[in-house]
């Protein structure tokens, strides 16, 4: 049995049908063909799926996707695009915080998570909004450089 | 022969009523989802697929409040509001410490209090303390409420006294104010995101004369449950608060705890790590206590 | 100095904007019409022989388009050693190890008709002791022994000039033992493939391999296929640090798609099948044993080092080799003679990892230069400076070393964590021309 | 609560490409009508950056705006062959091969550009997207002129391919003398921790790196691959271990909950330097670095451990238990720190004692 499902997705209205064992990444990837959060371990323990929730950073795994209904929620696709892209985004990418990119859309939502709640973040700040995002890659220093950056850009 | 598909129901009430009545409806086939984190992750991973979850995230139990000398929280409060909410920080720092340090932000916005004891995994963080601040539940069905010490809740890993119709709506516990003090402290395999090796938590009274009046310790990863160090709270109580004493209360938890080897860590360890976290933990409470931090 | 517009200089990502955007598509963000999804029969043992696979009941499952095992695979052999099944036929070597594959409509389906698989077995004890597997009376992992051989011998050697003497001079003579342990690589994006076989024979697969033309090479052979036929697209990988250098997913995908009537096929592997049977770093146990004089010159050494090396050959033998030419470590050291053997275990198959034998070498050296400075109470800059390769040195296999830059990194890192160093370490340098 | 404080340094070395050879890399170059390259190549792109690396290069030796130049992903049906991305090879073994077929395409460039100026090719160079004769820099045509020339006028392909590799090196089998490791890299590490002396828990404060990876073609790719080596190696020195009660299969881990990787938390400010030591083999002098950078935090940790608290680890990771257990035997108590190995059982050839 499917249920209906109505909720806003990267500031749009959509509506899906899905069965009651769905998570939200899948109900993301499978259904809505929105594939920028990653599917890295279902298991809530790597961040590559971290999307927002009424504002809020959310591992999609572990958000039972029924529940989404009425609610609010954006992935690195309501972020910014390649031509109207968010400061963070450009951060990202001039200050190297993305290497083989799959942590990336992960790591951008934690990290807008912290910077619409705290503005002018310490690094020590930066650092405990992403310890949930497993990068292999970069060693977290670039990702924090360019959160860092970021919100230095903001402040300007 | 090849198994049919099940169908899983699916149902988001919007009143605590309406919740109570569905569990009755459906005594035994609705898995209560709070926060998800375990009971969706355990769906992904096909460990198990209820045949049907409630949704508790619109019925109002998110809330911290304070009401005749009790603190009451609501058993769906996610970690975050826990972690960061003054009142708890003030009057049950233990909980919001282990709160505040359960995985991760993406995390802790979704996982609830109720679901971290609900799920009784022995090493949870919030379970051991709010057993260390003599925490009790209300769990809550059609006919009525029933109040449960969180020592008395616990049956085993995984196991607790909750029937299926019953709902946990609330924790409850003695808030600390002058003269107390509660702490938490844990071990991981890393500085963050890490399941306990080991944690404990302690509360600690002391009275004028310097006297330990009273004090719970809990410990947890070192038994099947959440554990009372209740033998180890008997050295301190009536006692004068020393070094010593405290010394001697965490070498005698370490012995009362029932630790297994496991990826974690091995029982000597958890042995060796009780006897620490429970001394700093009582150290850090009895600070506290005595306005000194 | 050449002038350069471009190179040198610190340039983004040349598809940084699309990483940072999530628009760039990795495999597993692929959806094509008519896929099917794969699930496989894995080992819960060991070590077993297998005597019946039946896979009627899951053939017969709604939805279930195609189930392979070893007698579907057109040549089930692979590796270096040719000695790795694509699905266990007679045998099982580890827990984890795939017997058969479905393909199916949906991922449900496919975890259903797995477990409608019948695999009748008969476990073995598992070796699981490299050491136990040296024994003469181990039971063997392979039939054709448990030792890696290199050339007819079980370890490989690289021996330079004559370390009993060394020995026989040094002041002392200093041992140790390390230990390094297994691990997982862990890249973000697990072992995926999208494959499918048109009506031309042709098959597709794109792959997050990191050697794309040398698994060309490999799936055609498993095949049966000229190269040309074999068509991959990659480039796109969430990380590989050594998971992607063997097939995981592409050869069973490959085989699979052979069955399902031109439908493509698409496994992405959980996270947990990562941590049970994807390729390994093996644990990696070194012997050393160091001639040394008395001004902390190592003038001798001799390692014999044990790699855990898993069920199969697979890369084992080029681990232990690079391993064997680089365990003397960035120092001047005349006198060598390495024995490194890889041993085979019933653990999952090790291959690459990031470091390649060398990773554990380095934590040997380190650690033992470490131990021999602490014995001659000598400072940890002061032996490494002084044993450091310089140009016109050899290597352990004589070669002449050019461009060096130990010293140079050593200065560099001192001087940016700011620690002072004696004059004399400042003014070496690699070029120097050794005094005799 | 004891918290010691300890340094500890490490050097390394590394060989580019595969050792014993045998690895090609192939590059395929062609220049479009309006003068746009493409970069064909069969190696990928697994974080590292060859594909930005390689496009550096395209663009340095044909004079063209680096905007111009496309990389393409790999595809067997147009790439040419390439061993893969592993062994450290991508930058050094595709780079030359990327370079000579540069060089092949450029005299292509150059040919027809120096009839359409009545001159010989020598007298040409490639300069901002022109074609220009040395010292009369009035005389020149933009490349994409001298593209769409080629290619409508004289019919003329601008391309060029490139190949290169370490021929199958001879190693002797007895002795395993010859040359099988090729363009050595190099590296240090300086580790700062503080153990935790009740717990075993060690926090590593600063990890200062030095690579020599000769000329480093692109500097923040570079010090990226620095630093994700360090958290790689702080992993390893720490946390990663598959078999937790060794050599026992026992409570393998089966996730991120079970298998520790460094956090951002544990991972501290990290410091990366450049060495540039050039190869006489490698493009503009680069060596690569691309595994090495993970191997030398291990032993500058492990080392720093004993700095701090005189107890040596010697297996490896020195997890929180492993430290204690060692801290606890040095006290006295009959425990031991690590995995201890039997007398082992050597075959016959081996060293005799």
């Amino acid at each position: 049995m499917d249920y209906p499902i109505k909720f806003t997705l990267n500031s749009a209205e959509v509506e899906v049908e899905a069965p009651a064992t769905i998570n939200l990444l899948r109900l993301l990837r499978d259904y809505l063909d929105v594939t920028g959060p990653k599917f890295g371990c279902e298991q809530g323990n790597c961040g590559a799926c971290t999307v927002h929730i009424d504002g809020e950073a959310a591992n999609a795994c572990l958000v039972h996707g029924l529940t989404i209904d009425g609610r609010e929620v954006t992935t690195v696709e309501g972020l910014g695009t390649m031509e109207a892209p968010d400061p963070l985004q450009l951060a990202f990418y001039e200050h190297y915080g993305a290497q083989c990119g799959f942590c990336t859309p992960g790591m951008l939502m934690a990290s807008k998570a912290l910077l619409d709640h705290n503005p002018h973040p310490t690094r020590d700040d930066v650092v405990e909004a992403i310890v949930g995002n497993v990068c292999r890659c970069t060693g977290y220093n670039k990702i924090i450089e360019s959160v860092l950056a970021a919100a230095d850009a903001a402040r300007e | 022969m090849a198994s049919t598909k099940q169908e899983v129901l699916y149902f988001a009430p919007a009143s605590l009523e309406a919740a109570l009545e569905l569990l009755d409806q459906h005594a035994g086939k609705l898995n209560v989802l709070a926060g998800g984190t375990d009971l969706v992750r355990d769906m992904n991973l096909k460990f198990k697929v209820p045949p049907g979850f409630m949704w508790i995230g619109k019925i109002g139990l998110e809330y911290v409040e304070r009401q005749n000398g009790h603190l009451r929280v609501g058993a769906a409060t996610r970690m975050q509001t826990a972690g960061s909410s003054e009142v708890l920080r003030q009057q049950g720092a233990a909980v919001a410490r282990a709160a505040g340090k359960l995985a991760s932000p993406p995390v802790r916005s979704l996982a609830t209090l109720g679901g971290n004891l609900v799920n009784a995994s022995p090493g949870a963080d919030t379970a051991c303390a709010l057993l260390g601040l003599g925490a009790e539940v209300v769990l809550t069905s059609k006919g009525g409420s029933r109040t449960v010490l969180l020592e008395a809740f616990f049956t085993g890993p995984g196991e607790t006294v909750i029937k299926p119709n019953e709902l946990m709506t609330e924790i409850v516990f003695k808030p600390t104010g002058k003269g107390q003090g509660s702490a938490y402290a844990k071990v991981g395999r890393r500085q963050a995101m890490t399941l306990a090796v080991l944690n404990a938590a302690a509360r600690v009274e002391l009275d004028g004369d310097g006297k330990c009046s009273d004090v719970r310790i809990a410990v947890g990863a070192a038994a099947p449950t959440p554990l009372r160090a209740v033998e180890a709270e008997t050295l301190l109580r009536g006692q004068p608060w020393t070094e010593e004493a405290i010394e001697a209360a965490a070498a005698k938890a370490a012995e009362e705890i029932k630790p297994i080897d496991d990826v974690h860590g091995t029982a000597w360890y958890r042995r060796k790590l009780a006897r620490v976290l429970v001394g700093r933990t009582l150290r850090e409470a009895g600070e506290i206590a005595q306005g000194a931090r | 100095m050449t002038e350069h517009k471009y190179v040198g200089q610190r340039l983004p990502r040349y598809d940084g904007m699309q990483h940072v955007t999530g628009k760039t598509q990795f495999v597993g963000d692929m959806r094509m019409h008519g896929m099917l999804y794969v699930k496989a029969w894995r080992s819960p043992v060991a070590s077993a022989t297998i005597s019946r696979i039946d896979v009627s009941q899951a053939k017969a499952l709604p939805g279930v388009v195609a189930v392979i095992t070893h007698e579907q695979v057109p040549n089930n052999r692979y590796g270096f050693a040719g000695d790795f099944p694509v699905l266990a036929d007679t045998e099982i070597r580890y827990k984890g190890q795939e017997v058969a594959a479905v393909a199916a409509e949906t991922e449900e389906i496919a975890r259903q008709a797995v477990e409608l698989i019948k695999v009748d077995y008969k476990e073995r004890p598992a070796v699981l002791d490299p050491f136990e597997a040296m024994r003469p009376d181990s039971a063997k992992v392979s039939p054709t022994g448990n030792f890696v051989m290199f050339d007819g011998k079980p370890y490989r050697p690289v021996i330079r000039g004559d370390v009993e003497a060394a020995f026989a001079q040094a002041d002392h003579i200093i041992e140790g033992y390390f230990r390094t342990a297994a691990q997982e690589h862990c890249p973000i994006e697990t072992q995926t493939s999208v494959v499918q076989t048109d009506s031309m024979g042709r098959t597709h697969i794109h792959t997050v391999t990191q050697a794309v033309f040398f698994n060309q090479g490999t799936l055609a052979s498993i095949l049966k296929k000229p190269q040309s036929m074999v068509h991959m697209l990659g480039g796109i990988v969430g990380g590989g640090f050594g998971a992607k250098n063997d097939p995981h997913t592409d050869h069973i995908c490959a085989v699979l798609s052979l069955y399902t009537n031109g439908r493509p096929v698409r496994w992405i592997w959980t996270r947990e099948e990562e941590f049970v049977a994807s390729t390994q770093r093996g644990a990696t146990h070194m012997f050393f044993k160091d001639a040394v004089t008395n001004d902390g010159h190592i003038i001798g050494r001799q390692v014999r080092s044990v790699r855990d090396g898993g069920a199969y050959v697979l890369t084992n033998d080029y681990v232990a080799a690079k391993h064997a030419f680089a365990v003397s470590g960035p120092y001047n050291i005349p006198n060598i003679r390495t024995h490194a053997y890889a041993v085979l275990t019933n653990r999952r198959p090790t291959s690459s990892m990031r470091g390649f034998g060398i990773y554990q070498a380095s934590i040997g050296h380190e650690l033992q230069i470490e131990h021999i400075a602490k014995q001659l109470g000598m400072d940890s800059w002061r032996i490494r400076f002084l044993n450091a390769v310089h140009d016109g040195d050899l290597s352990a296999t004589q070669a002449v070393l050019k461009n060096c830059g130990l010293i140079e990194s050593l200065q560099q890192t001192a001087e940016r964590a700011g620690v002072k160093l004696d004059d004399e370490f400042l003014q070496l340098s690699s070029k120097a021309v050794r005094e005799a | 609560m004891a918290k010691k404080r300890g340094v500890g340094i490490s050097a390394v070395w590394y060989p580019t490409g595969m050792s014993g050879g045998g690895d090609p890399s192939q590059a395929i170059i062609k220049m479009q009508p309006d003068g746009s390259v493409d970069v064909l190549i069969g190696t990928v792109d697994i974080g590292q950056g060859v594909r930005t690396v390689v496009r550096q290069i395209a663009a340095e030796e044909l004079g063209v705006p680096i905007e111009r130049v496309s990389v393409t992903v790999v595809d067997t049906d147009s790439s040419p062959l390439d061993t893969g991305t592993f062994a450290s090879r991508a930058t050094h073994q595709t780079g030359n091969a990327v370079l000579q077929a540069a060089a092949e395409a450029r005299q292509v460039l150059l040919e027809v550009g120096a009839q359409q100026l009545g001159v010989e090719p020598e007298a040409l160079v490639l300069e901002n997207d022109t074609v220009v004769v040395k010292d009369h820099p009035e005389q020149a045509i933009p490349i994409p002129d001298v593209a769409s020339h080629a290619t409508w006028a004289e019919r003329r392909l601008i391309a060029g391919r490139g190949a290169f590799g370490w021929a199958v090196a001879k190693v002797d089998s007895e002795t395993g003398q010859g040359e099988p490791l090729h363009t050595m890299a190099y590296g240090a590490t300086l580790a700062e921790v503080e153990v935790d002396t009740e717990t075993g828990e060690v926090k590593v404060l600063k990890l200062v790196s030095a690579y020599d990876c000769g000329k480093a073609i692109n500097r923040l790719l570079v010090e990226g691959q620095i630093d994700g080596g360090a958290a790689m190696g702080l992993g390893s020195a720490l946390m990663e271990e598959l078999h937790p009660y060794y050599p026992s299969l026992e409570h393998h881990p089966t996730g991120f909950f079970s298998y520790m990787l460094p956090t951002a938390k544990d991972v501290p400010p990290l410091e990366a330097v450049i060495v540039e030591m050039n190869s006489d083999t490698g493009p503009y002098g680069a060596k690569g670095i691309g595994e090495m950078t993970a191997n030398s935090q291990a032993p500058a940790i492990i080392n720093a451990i004993h700095d701090a608290i005189g107890v040596w680890i010697t297996d490896i990771p020195a997890t929180s238990e492993k430290v204690l257990r060692a801290i606890e035997a040095q006290a006295g108590e009959d425990i031991q720190p690590g995995y201890v190995p039997p007398e082992p059982y050597w075959p016959h050839e081996a060293i005799a004692g």
